[in-house]
């Protein structure tokens, strides 16, 4: 059991959002079966959207291509099923939220507030986000301002998804972290596109969408060593984690916990089987405690 | 993997509303059950079951099977797979009952073929609309005994496939393979159940996929979560044990939507 | 032979800069025995630099991490290696340079133009570039004005080589088309890094760098895609192609030609076993020639 | 491949200046004449042959090998490979003569050793400045007849590796298998070119590594432009006619340097 942000974990592996996170008795599948601390949900907005065409996700020789558009019931919608994981799941469930504007933002977390939520994760950084041109992500001032806003409404922790899709994600956890954010959650998915060559038709039924996986893991190593350096507030490292030596990696730059997402793919008990493997470092290597991890590489000069 | 391309080599007119499409990939390793992806580039990818390891069979119900309906033998489209749980494969000799409703025969086509080339007895319950409606009879009855059944009466049985169900004794099974509509599938199970041989019967699930690889959690059912592209989409009559199946499903934004 | 600003290729693959470019002898191996279309030299600085300490380049699962800190003999020290390049490779040879500021762009283009290259690319992407905090290649005003500048002291077609590393590439790409750039080349490597757990010490000496390879390819991809639709001028594609397929794609989301660098790790002949894919490519589907294919992706709608 | 952590389990004193580091990792498909590039954590990573498939054998000379003389027994560091291309095997009964100066004796005693296993007959030109330098005697003892040479003449003859070799008639040896320091690789390698026996000769070189896998074309020589990382370090005399060999090397920054 460590704590992350006031909440329990009995292991530092969390499910990422948008991933098996459309149901309360798959977010449960993935906590109880799978091993999860943590599970995100999908990220939930104000109104229902059924989404980008198919093919929504493609896997690629390195990594995965998905663009879902941000398929949701709205928050009325998915309030069941947040009770559902509430219920049952036996760990913290974090809402993962998107809006437009800090008002649609919100919105949703109030809307989502009766469904007991243990967090929120700010879901800033979807590319296909629609308001503002370029994602809301990439403008520090509105993180900063959707960030306070959704603080102001709610009592419980609040995380703050980055994109990589920046010149400079530091800027952007700063923002968040003015805004009163608890942890920032890097990365979100990179920029990328497949095309069909026998046909030029790209693969995605939105034309392009995210990259994730194995691909992204370098980067997203990166973005948390220099969050690590520039933030306060906790970071939880996602992007391309698969493996036990991933997630130490990942907590070596400077992650209080991991979350994972297309290594799913694989297997459901990903999870267990990276905390047993991240147990069975610590002890090899006469680490007390998982904390000890947490930033290991900017000691190393 | 990228879709590959799978190039049309004949088109058979199943029935008035059912095609099924031959191309030039051969999916060897295809277990009865499993689906492909078919993407019908520009428009729209759906999961469809095998209904051979070189073809699939589509009835025409919306936007991209209607669009799939206007290709011709030359013209191809993606295909992604094969995808997900197939049927459990019979051993030589065991005594298998098949119910298939409508365009539900397709994945079960092969799975009768599949039984049939290990000597396995297999009886057939297959049920339309209307006599025009029926496929793959012939692939069936070179398997075994075909019971069939339609809503019009215009061949088989008047009726639905659960009044056949009724009268056979479910005993004499060692498997029972269920693909169909929705609906029936419940009458089924609930029959089956009530018979108490669940445990040997497997239900081939259709729900809203995006991903089709066990990714995104669009499919997963109640209340087990389970995903009916990866885990499934055939699972044991037990899985479905207090589950959503006959109730409802879930719409492309995650809406649950009565059956 | 088709035209690619001016220069006449005899096929569509060049090989990017950085990458076995450091000799005269290495650049005609590449381009005799490697079949490559065209080279570009490793980018040439104003100074001699020994760049970063090893490692400086490791294989990933996915693709290529490398940190080499631009490594240069000067423009003064590589005059030699061009000359060479020049005199044996029979294909254009493009001189990679870089700076810190306008003038030195302009001088070390000046400093090589007695080598007589057919063209030059501009490395402003360099993460690891001095002089402004960030690379160079994030700020539009600085891409405009270095462009601009080495423009005017040269008779020769400019290309202006981009980052990925930026919230949008087409910014950056508008900026070296004002000016006056006669192509530009996406995309440099993503930023990057990876961990040795067993010791906590990141990989690479600079601690961190820059990822190529396979891994980066769909983020390339992305990235000329929307530079197609952003510009006027042709677009060389680069990152993760190593098979003709790849270059085919990138050609599709409308690159003009590819560059190829990780991939000779697998073999130095990559560029005539990738030219020779794409002409029996161009025979089966009935394309008159590899002009047919340059943006095709975005007429499939 | 990121670096294998290797610890140290033993260290041997070879000269005052050479020590062999027996590490807990084999690289079981090393061919002698292969490097590993080895990573002192916080320095530098350098390249240094395999002189066993779980040992290096490093001379001080600056930074890197100086850290790397610091660290004992249980201390690790970071090993990538094995790289490049090594000697030609020799086949049964063939005829070898190696000719090894300084520490260039590290990659060459696991080629004895396995020309020995193989039962060629391999005679050996041991060159160092001192009686105290020379390495591997004995392994190369143990594979055949072994000449030795000192610059300062404490042990055998006094003089260089080249003043025993214009004795012996090379026309004797299937294969000749060189490395030492460059001056003296060239004085062979003009040696055995007027001796019209460069075809069956290697050498092995040294230039600044950076990548260490064939990309970064730091370690590029003249005129051929091969990669000494990955076309060699090994090289036959025939790829090195006309070579920038014994005339100049490149620095880290590639500016030539004489030699
Ligand atoms: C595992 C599986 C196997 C299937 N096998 C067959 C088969 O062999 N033959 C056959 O004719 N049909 C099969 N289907 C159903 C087939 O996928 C739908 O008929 C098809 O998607 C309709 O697409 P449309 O655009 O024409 O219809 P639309 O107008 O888009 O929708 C009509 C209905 O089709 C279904 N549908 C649409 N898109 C999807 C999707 N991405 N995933 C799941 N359902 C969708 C929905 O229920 C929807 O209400 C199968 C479905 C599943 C899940
Ligand atoms: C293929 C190959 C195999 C080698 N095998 C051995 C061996 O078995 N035993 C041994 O003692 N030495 C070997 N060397 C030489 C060894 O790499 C250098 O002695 C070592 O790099 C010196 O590092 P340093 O930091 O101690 O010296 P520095 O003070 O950094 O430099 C001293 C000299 O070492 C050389 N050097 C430094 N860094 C590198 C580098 N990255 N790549 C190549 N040379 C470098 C340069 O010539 C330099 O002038 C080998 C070199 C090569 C290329
Ligand atoms: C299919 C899919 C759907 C996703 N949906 C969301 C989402 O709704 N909200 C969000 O913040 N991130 C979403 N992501 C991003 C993931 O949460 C994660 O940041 C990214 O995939 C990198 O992690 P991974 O490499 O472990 O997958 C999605 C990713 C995938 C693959
Ligand atoms: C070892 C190495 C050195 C590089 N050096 C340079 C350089 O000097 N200048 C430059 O513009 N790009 C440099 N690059 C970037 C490449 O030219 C190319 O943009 C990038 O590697 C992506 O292509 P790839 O995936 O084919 O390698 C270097 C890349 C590598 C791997
Ligand atoms: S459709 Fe994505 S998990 Fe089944
Ligand atoms: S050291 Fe990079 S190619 Fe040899």
């Amino acid at each position: 059991m460590y704590t992350l942000t006031g909440l329990e974990l009995k292991n530092p592996t969390i499910l990422a959002a948008g991933i098996l996170g459309t149901t309360g008795a798959s977010l449960c599948r993935v906590a109880c079966e799978g091993g999860a601390g943590a599970v995100v949900t999908k990220s939930i907005g104000p109104m229902p959207k059924t989404g980008h065409p198919n093919p929504s996700m493609v896997r690629l020789e390195c990594g995965f291509l998905n663009a879902m558009g941000l398929p949701n019931p709205s928050y009325p919608g998915f309030l069941q099923e947040l009770e559902i994981a509430k219920k049952d799941s036996g760990v913290p469930v974090i809402a993962s939220i998107f809006g437009g504007t800090a008002a649609e933002f919100t919105e949703v977390a109030e809307g989502l507030l009766p469904g007991k939520p243990d967090a929120f994760e700010l879901n800033v950084s979807c590319p296909h986000a629609e308001g503002y041109g370029a994602a809301v992500g990439t403008n520090p001032c509105l993180v900063e301002a959707i960030t306070a806003a959704v603080k102001d409404v709610v009592n419980v922790p609040v995380w703050v998804k980055l994109s990589p899709n920046v010149s400079d994600i530091t800027c952007i956890g700063t923002a968040a972290e003015s805004g009163g954010a608890d942890a920032v959650v890097a990365i979100n998915t990179l920029k990328g596109m497949a095309i069909d060559i026998e046909s030029g038709y790209p693969v995605l039924g939105n034309r392009s969408g995210g990259l994730s996986g194995k691909a992204v893991k370098p980067v997203a190593v990166k973005c948390v060593y220099d969050l690590y350096t520039a933030l306060e507030i906790p970071i939880i490292g996602v992007g391309g984690v698969s493996s036990w030596q991933d997630a130490v990696e990942m907590m070596m730059a400077g992650a209080s916990a991991v979350q994972i997402g297309s290594a799913v793919y694989d297997r459901v008990d990903i999870f267990s089987e990276i905390s047993t493997g991240i147990e069975a470092f610590l002890q090899r290597k006469g680490y007390s405690n998982v904390k000890r991890l947490i930033g290991l590489s900017h000691e190393m000069v | 993997m990228l879709p590959l391309n799978a190039t049309i080599v004949h088109i058979t007119e199943e029935s008035p509303s059912i095609r099924t499409f031959f191309f030039d990939l051969e999916f060897e390793t295809m277990e009865p059950g499993q689906f492909v992806m078919v993407w019908i580039r520009g428009v729209d990818e759906v999961p469809m079951g095998l209904s051979r390891k070189n073809s699939i069979t589509v009835q025409k119900v919306g936007e991209a099977t209607s669009k799939l309906f206007e290709l011709k033998e030359g013209d191809s489209f993606g295909l992604r797979g094969p995808f997900g749980k197939g049927f459990s494969l019979p051993s030589k000799g065991e005594k298998i009952l098949i119910i298939a409703g409508g365009v539900g025969s397709a994945p079960l086509a092969p799975y009768a073929d599949a039984a049939c080339a290990v000597d396995s007895k297999v009886d057939t319950i297959l049920g339309a609309r209307s006599a025009d409606d029926l496929i793959f009879e012939e692939r069936f009855a070179a398997a075994g005994e075909v019971y069939v059944s339609t809503d019009d009466g215009s061949k088989g049985t008047k009726g639905f496939v659960t009044d056949i169900l009724s009268r056979l004794d479910v005993l004499l099974y060692d498997r029972i393979a269920v693909c169909g509509p929705e609906i029936m599938m419940a009458s089924v199970f609930r029959l089956l159940e009530d018979r108490k041989v669940l445990e040997k019967a497997e239900f081939s699930l259709h729900r809203y996929f995006k991903c089709g690889i066990g990714v995104c959690g669009a499919c997963c059912i109640d209340r087990s979560g389970l995903r009916v592209c990866k885990d499934g989409p055939v699972f044991s009559g037990v899985q479905l044990l207090d589950s959503e199946l006959g109730r409802y499903t879930r719409d492309a934004s995650g809406r649950r939507v009565k059956i």
